[in-house]
């Protein structure tokens, strides 16, 4: 029941502002929506660890929320509430002046919705072909909302999305094929044997090897590319930037991990199935990538989205980097992580929408810089979540990061720990540098001090609250989701 | 217990299968869009036949569905669409890929040969047909290389339909009774809202830079 | 070691009537091997009377700083005396610091002179400290190191104790180190106290002054007080060089016998030194001033060769 | 009283009160003296089971804790007044915030008993001085200055994480008590990268060369007050840091440690007094001065380590008692300096000593409180800079005798640059305090400059006691240092240390030398009659008159005519030529003579050559390497599609 309705609720939410006429009812809709998912989501949580460890199932199986299904609810509970606040006056403003037209606004909020359900279904179904159809259903209902803004340049990162996400979903489901193939006949079953995960995992020994290992690549290359890691992030950058923000927002709080969480149901089931360290040195060794690629392109970046982006990249790859280590410190790190940075990126995507809509330009060097003059509130939030998200204390991010690296020299991965205290420390001076050059100056020759509207304070600080919250305080129970969730990704639940 | 293979019909799945490899050839080496769409449609049309063949034999019904479901989606509806797109938006017929024909005929060949390296130490679970892995893989490699090798955005949106061509190949080919129904019925239907999605896109660009060379979409770098 | 008053006041009253009869030794000396007759050997005396009797003109720009200058030359050349030993081997103020501690006294007196020279405003002054602050940076490391190798050698840095190890048996006279240690601490003993070949104290012209051109804006008691300093200062590095090198005569306990003794052996030694110094100055031109450093750093190298060599020679 | 102005009183208050508090805490438990066992325990409840916010005050962080909590008082109490200069142009409540801030997570640094919050409280000092340095954030050079700070102390923060975890991954624990000693668990190359990662970690912090570049752009642009707690606090966490590792952790040192440590020390401390000779930005001068108090800290440490080695605990606990001295000593005398220059900053609104002069008639307090700094770093007698560098001296010599290795020679080698760097010390000082306080002033600015503001002088005055009290009563000074050298290196060595009741200084012997400032001090005023007396008789009858100074008979003297702050440092300049590499270019127009220019226009820049040799360059291929990776996302469908594929196909070929 409660999966139930924390599937249809998006679902119908999104229905329902196909046929809403006043634009308050979308809006209040979108939020109230969002709201009542996060609310779910909680009760999710609740209720995974209330029958510890063992999964709730709904409709026969079809459904499935283990910890790690529930961890990722809330993710997505947390960040399209806040995106769903902050799009309310965005969109105002931009309807306002007439960046978009009323057809696009209605998309907007027809859109998102389905975002959501898209990504909830990813993580609560349990076949994995259903999990594939869901993806499909998020790159579909993203793609329009990049593209919403029909400028030149969101046209090509659209088209670029779509078909780099596409080609990867036709590798993705070429490997969940062959994942299924592989249970065939392995089974000793006359019927049709289950698609379902949790089956697939229980005789995941039996599965085929070589069909098993064929599989793996074709997903990690497939849901890798969805996932934004190296060298498949290319269409990253183009499309977080292109995006109106609470879009870019919801695409690299949460679907990039959405993307990895497919990946890890296969990683999970390789591992079961091949007992040998391939698909952990694999994530390792993409996730490291990511991190060393995403330093240089921070360092000389001209924009902040896709300066943002960059760093989106950097942080999938520590978490991709953090489960190959696959040591328990390492794991719940990684989750750790995902939830921090879940609750950081958004703030700056807002910010950098606020700066869009007063300066229209991300471009630095046209901005100037003095931002803590021009426009006060924002540059402070902005800085915040900056110190944030390039790990430094009092925010968690530097917490799970040293987990992680602490961890991992504790599984003698030294040399892993130094790489990536390398790249974080390219990517901050790159951030630092840029950020600073951003708030920091004289700020003359700007606009007129922005207009602050409530929604946009509460849509920033609502989520920065929440992380100082969860830095200062990690709640038992939240722990303990957390570490059953690293006990599944490490096989050992 | 695994259902016994009825020999005929595994030879022709084989021989199917290959045809349809052999198409997948033809279209890159083929200059002509229109005619791409109809390799296409054929193409798809040899893979309903294969799960006809697979629903018949072995008296899957929910295989026949699926050819069914193929045909229209992918032997009529697609096609269609496509063909209507590329007269909307009126583009020259001529195809100019990066690679020339030769080139690229060599390229096909060698992947063709990976695919079956690749696939060789699976073969022996191939139930329904011999070398259908191979097959597959090599439909998706050369598909994947289509899609590079082509300029024109419809040109990428057919190569990716040839890969999911591949990939479904493997679907009925190598599961013994296809994949469960709602997967598979997702699957497609997914694949059609895709080509619709990528047909509005493919539209807008069409209109905001009046070229279909995707190659010229590079304003967005580093 | 102990602090007896007596001495205290003697080595005081002994820096003080003494040191401005070397100055004046030294002027005659160098007069008389210039073959003039230069001045009387009691002239200093007069010139300090003199001084202390004339007014003063203090600059109207110079602050509370300039005062300051002359009376801490004083003071600082006359504690630095006392922690030397003269007449015994037991310098009174011993106890209160040796080697380090002298240098550093010395240090504090030519820190306030060279402000004293750039309070008044004037160019000359300016150039006189800078150059004065130059020099020293390069003398007293060099100084700093000849004592480091006597002080290695005796295990302590107190000079009484110095001169009580060098007196032991055992101990060579003519250990090359401390034969190269002597030459480093005699030509910053050129440069400490003024002496050509690095500056000329009998010069008038301002450019080519070094110390003399700081203390152009003094006058009067103030420039006694200076001058006064300048010869205890001479005579108490005149006094070390003798002493801790040729520890001859020096009684390790007091009495008056002893102190009569050592006070011959002081003068003998003094006037000694006082005669090198004086051929030094009369067979040598001025240098350039930017070929002091070379000299000094001559004299650096030196000393680190002395202080290698004792490393090498034990 | 309006509202900014209220907070900033408010802030710096409090700052003044826990200042006071801490020093009082830190007395405490290092006047119960080395037998008392530290206070400890948990700060707050942990989060996460691993991380664990302990604290722990033994004689090293009680010994840090008061030189933090000393100067935190004493700068707070100058910031009240300082502030105000700010009313109404920025928010100086925001000063007082993020300096609150930085004085807690100093303190929580240096009492920290776990790695974790150890380093959550390096990095947040990092976060929090980058926020006072760029402060001012309007000028460029300002900016830059803090992203220069920033991004060196996170590449500290780095290294000194690798490190912590080198020594985690021996441990397995946390806590520094796991830690003690664990050196002797890990292999002998692991113990050296560690080594050598905290040296370059801390070093940064503490600004040794060649790691010291940000130390001069950073202290000069930020606040006076700020510039002072950095140059006085900051980078001697540098040296906690150093020493708790080397002394505690790190187990017993192989020679090369020690060797390494004073080579960087003497160094640093030659480099940093030449370059700050150099300088006519008094800030910069001050800056370049911390650098090479650092070294000589450094050679207390490397003296110390080297005795660790050579098996003579009771020299080590000597030499480190000296490096500690030094520690605490420049905390005082370079506040004070900072503090002073902040005075006159603030009243000339120039950085620059070439537009001073004549201000000790025109704020004579502030130049006695400069001048009793500036001798006191001199290592002048009697104050405190020349105690605690006699007490390196010392250590220096008796380390000579300490082995029959060749390596000996280094102390007394180390010794000479001692010497010479001292001797620099006073010319620069001679050139910084004349220059800018004496003779005529240079500009408008000085000319009607004022006195500092009452607190701003109260501030100082309380560092000035600090440095007389410390110069005046070492003895009593060492007794408190017993803690730190009996838990560093087992011994207890105050009562060798004290003679005559403590009036006199001894170095562990009678016989190895004994210096006693407070004696000087006496003897000086037993003298001082002496010149009096001769007054009294001969010069009754003396006059003194002001007169102008003399001019070589031309009308009068302009400030144009004295001696400048380049002109004084010119011989040094020409002697160290071949270092410093001055970039001259001269200008003169004359008639018919260039001998007899009409007008001369003369400009001399130094670089240094550590940013010209090894910064510069490597910015510059970073950036140029970070431009040739960036042509990979050139924006082409097809290439992106291109990598894809390849690397499916590597994975096919090689994943199979």
């Amino acid at each position: 029941m409660l999966l139930t309705s924390i599937l249809c609720l998006p679902l119908a939410v999104g229905l329902a502002c196909l046929f809403a006429r006043p634009r308050k009812v979308l809006e209040f809709l979108n939020v109230a929506g969002c709201g009542v998912v996060l609310g779910l989501a909680v009760q999710l949580c609740r209720a995974v660890l209330a029958n510890n460890g063992a999964a709730v199932t709904a409709w026969g199986e079809f459904l499935r929320a283990d910890a790690l299904s529930a961890w990722m609810t809330l993710l997505i509970g947390i960040v399209s509430l806040a995106s769903s606040i902050y799009a309310v006056p965005y969109f105002r403003r931009d309807l306002a002046e007439g960046i978009v037209t009323e057809r696009r606004f209605r998309q907007f909020y027809v859109l998102s919705p389905f975002f959501t359900f898209g990504m909830v279904l990813v993580v609560l179904a349990n076949s994995l072909g259903v999990m594939w159809i869901a993806v499909e259903a998020v790159a579909l209902s993203s793609v329009l909302l990049v593209a919403l803004y029909n400028r030149r340049t969101s046209l090509e990162a659209a088209w670029k999305y779509v078909i780099l996400g596409g080609l990867g979903l036709v590798l993705a489901l070429f490997g969940t094929i062959l994942t299924y193939a592989a249970a065939i006949g392995k089974t000793g079953e006359a019927t049709m044997p289950s698609f379902n995960w949790s089956r697939l995992l229980a005789q995941a020994p039996q599965l085929d090897h070589h069909l098993m290992t064929l599989a793996f690549v074709f997903v990690l290359v497939g849901y890798g590319t969805k996932a934004g890691l190296a060298p498949m992030h290319t269409w990253l950058p183009d499309a977080h930037s292109e995006a109106p923000s609470p879009t870019s927002a919801m695409l690299s709080g949460v679907s990039l991990k959405i993307a990895i969480y497919a990946l890890l149901r296969f990683h999970i089931l390789a591992t079961a199935c091949l007992g040998s360290g391939l698909t952990r040195n694999l994530l390792l060794g993409f996730g490291l990538g990511s991190m060393l690629l995403a330093g240089p392109f921070i360092l000389v970046q001209k924009n902040l989205k896709r300066m943002l982006a960059y760093s989106s990249l950097e942080h999938v790859g520590l978490i991709c980097a953090a489960i190959g280590m696959n040591a328990p410190l390492t794991v719940f790190g990684a989750l750790l992580h995902m939830g921090y940075h879940s609750l950081a990126k958004p703030v700056l995507f807002f910010a950098a929408g606020n700066i869009q809509q007063q300066y229209h330009t991300l471009d630095f060097r046209r901005i100037g810089g003095g931002l803590a003059r021009t426009m006060p509130v924002t540059a402070l939030l902005l800085g915040l979540a900056a110190v944030a998200v390039s790990g430094l204390p009092p925010f968690g991010l530097f917490v799970s990061e040293l987990t992680v690296i602490s961890a991992g020299f504790t599984a003698h991965y030294v040399w892993v720990g130094i790489i990536m205290l390398a790249a974080l420390i390219v990517v901050f001076c790159g951030l630092l540098n840029k950020i600073a050059g951003l708030l920091l100056g004289k700020g003359d020759g700007g606009p007129a001090r922005e207009s602050v509207s409530a929604g946009r304070v509460l849509a920033m600080s609502l989520p920065l609250g929440t992380l100082l919250l969860f830095s200062a305080w990690l709640p038992g129970s939240l722990r303990q989701l957390m570490e059953q969730a690293s006990g599944i990704i490490r096989g050992t639940p | 217990m695994i259902p016994s293979v009825i020999p005929t019909a595994s030879n022709l799945i084989t021989l199917l299968a290959s045809a349809m490899l052999v198409l997948q050839l033809l279209l890159a080496v083929q200059s002509m869009l229109i005619t791409n769409i109809r390799l296409f449609a054929l193409q798809s049309l040899l893979l309903a036949a294969i799960a006809g063949v697979v629903g018949y034999a072995y008296g899957a019904w929910h295989v026949l569905v699926l050819a069914v479901l193929t045909v229209l989606g992918k032997v009529i509806f697609l096609p269609w669409r496509l063909q209507q797109l590329v007269r909307q938006i009126k583009i020259e017929q001529e195809i100019r890929p990066f690679v020339n024909m030769s080139a690229s005929m060599l390229i096909c060949g060698a992947l063709t040969v990976l695919a079956h390296v690749v696939a060789r130490p699976i073969t022996s679970l191939e139930r329904l047909g011999s070398n259908t892995l191979a097959v597959a893989i090599a439909l998706v490699l050369t598909g994947f290389f289509l899609m590079i090798n082509r300029r024109k955005a419809v040109t990428q949106v057919l190569a990716i339909l040839t890969m999911e061509n591949g990939v479904m190949l493997a679907a009925i080919a190598l599961t013994t009774y296809g994949m469960p129904l709602v997967v598979e019925i997702g699957i497609l239907f997914d694949v059609v809202v895709a080509v619709m999605v990528l047909g509005i896109l493919v539209f807008r660009i069409r209109e905001t830079f009046s070229s279909m060379d995707v190659s010229k979409l590079n304003e967005l770098k580093w | 070691m102990s602090l007896d008053p007596t001495s205290f006041i003697a080595q005081t009253v002994l820096l003080l009537l003494l040191s401005p009869l070397l100055s004046g030794f030294i002027k005659k000396a160098k007069a008389r091997l210039q073959n003039r007759r230069g001045p009387p050997l009691w002239q200093t005396y007069f010139d300090l009377l003199k001084f202390l009797r004339k007014d003063m003109v203090i600059s109207e720009h110079a602050s509370w700083v300039f005062p300051l200058a002359p009376h801490l030359m004083f003071l600082t050349s006359l504690a630095a005396g006392l922690l030397v030993p003269m007449v015994t081997a037991q310098a009174p103020m011993g106890l209160f610091g040796g080697a380090l501690a002298l240098v550093g006294l010395l240090a504090l007196g030519r820190f306030f002179l060279a402000l004293g020279g750039l309070d008044p405003a004037s160019a000359f002054g300016g150039m006189g400290s800078s150059r004065e602050m130059t020099l020293s940076a390069i003398a007293e490391p060099a100084m700093m190191l000849a004592i480091f190798t006597l002080a290695i050698s005796a295990g302590s840095t107190n000079l009484g104790q110095i001169v009580l190890a060098s007196q032991q048996p055992g101990w060579k006279f003519l250990d090359p180190s401390h034969a190269l240690a002597f030459i480093a601490m005699f030509i910053v003993l050129l440069a400490e106290t003024g002496r050509l070949p690095v500056d000329n104290p009998a010069t008038h012209l301002e450019l080519t002054m070094i110390h003399e051109a700081m203390l152009l804006e003094y006058s009067g008691r103030y420039l006694a007080l200076i001058e006064w300093g300048a010869s205890i200062k001479q005579m108490v590095l005149m006094t070390l060089l003798a002493n801790i090198f040729f520890p001859v005569g020096l009684a390790a306990k007091t009495s008056a016998a002893t102190f009569g003794l050592g006070l011959l052996y002081l003068t003998a030694k003094l006037i000694l030194l006082g005669g090198v110094v004086v051929v030094v100055e009369t067979t040598n031109a001025k240098m350039r001033l930017f070929r002091v450093p070379d000299l000094l750093s001559v004299a650096f190298i030196l000393a680190m060769l002395a202080l290698v060599s004792t490393f090498l020679f034990r | 009283m309006r509202r900014p102005q209220l907070a900033a009183a408010l802030s710096f208050g409090a700052a003044a009160l826990s200042g006071l508090i801490g020093l009082l805490a830190a007395l405490l438990c290092l006047g119960n003296g080395p037998s008392a066992p530290p206070w400890h325990g948990e700060l707050i409840p942990s989060l996460i089971p691993y991380i664990r916010f302990s604290a722990r005050l033994d004689g090293l962080g009680a010994f840090f804790l008061m030189l933090v909590s000393l100067l935190g008082c004493a700068i707070s109490i100058y910031s009240l007044d300082y502030t105000k200069a700010y009313l109404g142009r920025k928010n100086a409540g925001v000063l007082g915030a993020f300096f609150n801030a930085l004085l807690l997570v100093t303190t929580l640094a240096v009492v920290a008993d776990n790695i974790w919050l150890f380093l959550i409280a390096w990095e947040l000092m990092a976060l929090t001085a980058y926020c006072l340095v760029s402060f001012e954030h309007e000028q460029p050079e300002t900016r830059q200055a803090g992203v220069l700070f920033f991004i060196m102390s996170h590449i500290d923060a780095g290294c000194i994480i690798l490190g912590f975890l080198l020594l985690f991954q021996a441990s397995g624990d946390f806590s520094f008590d796991s830690l003690r000693d664990v050196g002797a668990k890990m292999s002998a190359g692991k113990r050296d990268a560690a080594f050598v990662l905290f040296l370059l970690g801390f070093g940064i912090k503490a600004g040794v060369v060649p790691l010291h570049i940000w130390l001069p752009a950073a202290h000069p642009v930020a606040p006076s007050n700020v510039s002072a707690l950095m140059s006085g606090v900051l980078i001697k966490t540098g040296i906690y840091g150093l020493t708790r590792v080397c002394f505690e952790f790190l187990g017993p040192p192989p020679l090369w440690w020690g060797v390494t440590v004073l080579a960087v020390g003497t160094v640093s401390a030659v480099l940093g007094v030449l370059y700050a000779l150099m300088e006519h930005d008094l800030k910069r001068l001050l800056a370049y001065h911390s650098i090479e108090n650092i070294g000589i800290i450094l050679m207390g440490l490397g003296a110390a380590l080297l005795f660790q080695f050579f098996g003579h605990p009771v020299l080590a606990a000597f030499s480190l008692v000296a490096g500690m001295y030094h520690t605490i000593n420049h905390a005082a005398f370079k506040g004070l300096l900072f503090l002073g220059a902040g005075a006159v900053v603030h009243s000339t609104h120039t950085r620059n000593m070439e537009e001073m002069g004549g201000l000790a008639k025109r704020m004579p307090e502030t130049a006695f409180y400069f001048l009793i700094g500036a001798v006191a770093i001199s290592a002048l007698p009697p104050l405190n800079g020349f105690v605690s560098e006699w007490l390196t001296y010392q250590a220096l010599l008796q380390g000579f005798g300490a082995s029959d290795s060749l390596w000996r020679l280094v102390f007394p080698l180390s010794g000479a640059m001692l010497a010479l760097t001292g001797a620099l010390a006073a010319a620069c000082f001679v050139k910084a305090f004349g220059i800018t306080f004496l003779a005529q002033p240079r500009s408008d600015a000085a000319r009607n400059a004022r006195e500092a503001a009452p607190s701003m002088r109260i501030g100082m005055a309380l560092l000035t006691a600090a440095c007389l009290l410390l110069g005046f009563f070492p003895t009593t000074f060492v007794r408190l240092l017993d803690p730190l050298t009996q838990q560093l290196t087992g011994q207890q060595i105050s009562a060798q240390l004290s003679l005559n009741s403590g009036l006199v200084l001894a170095s562990l012997s009678e016989k190895a030398g004994t210096v006693s400032t407070l004696g000087m001090v006496l003897m000086g005023l037993c003298l001082l009659p002496i010149p009096f007396a001769l007054w009294l008789v001969l010069a009754r009858k003396a006059k003194t008159r002001r007169g102008p100074t003399w001019d070589c008979g031309q009308r009068g003297l302009t400030p144009q005519m004295e001696y400048t702050a380049t002109g004084f440092s010119k011989p040094i300049r020409m002697i160290f030529k071949a270092l410093f590499r001055p970039r001259r270019d001269t200008q003169r127009e004359y008639d018919f003579s260039p001998y007899f220019a009409t007008n001369i226009r003369f400009e001399s820049h130094i670089e240094e050559v550590f940013v010209k040799r090894l910064y510069r360059p490597l910015r510059i291929s970073i950036v140029r390497v970070s431009r040739k990776i960036r042509a990979l996302q050139a924006g082409s469908i097809h290439a992106y599609l291109l990598y894809i594929f390849i690397t499916l196909l590597l994975l096919l070929i090689f994943a199979l």
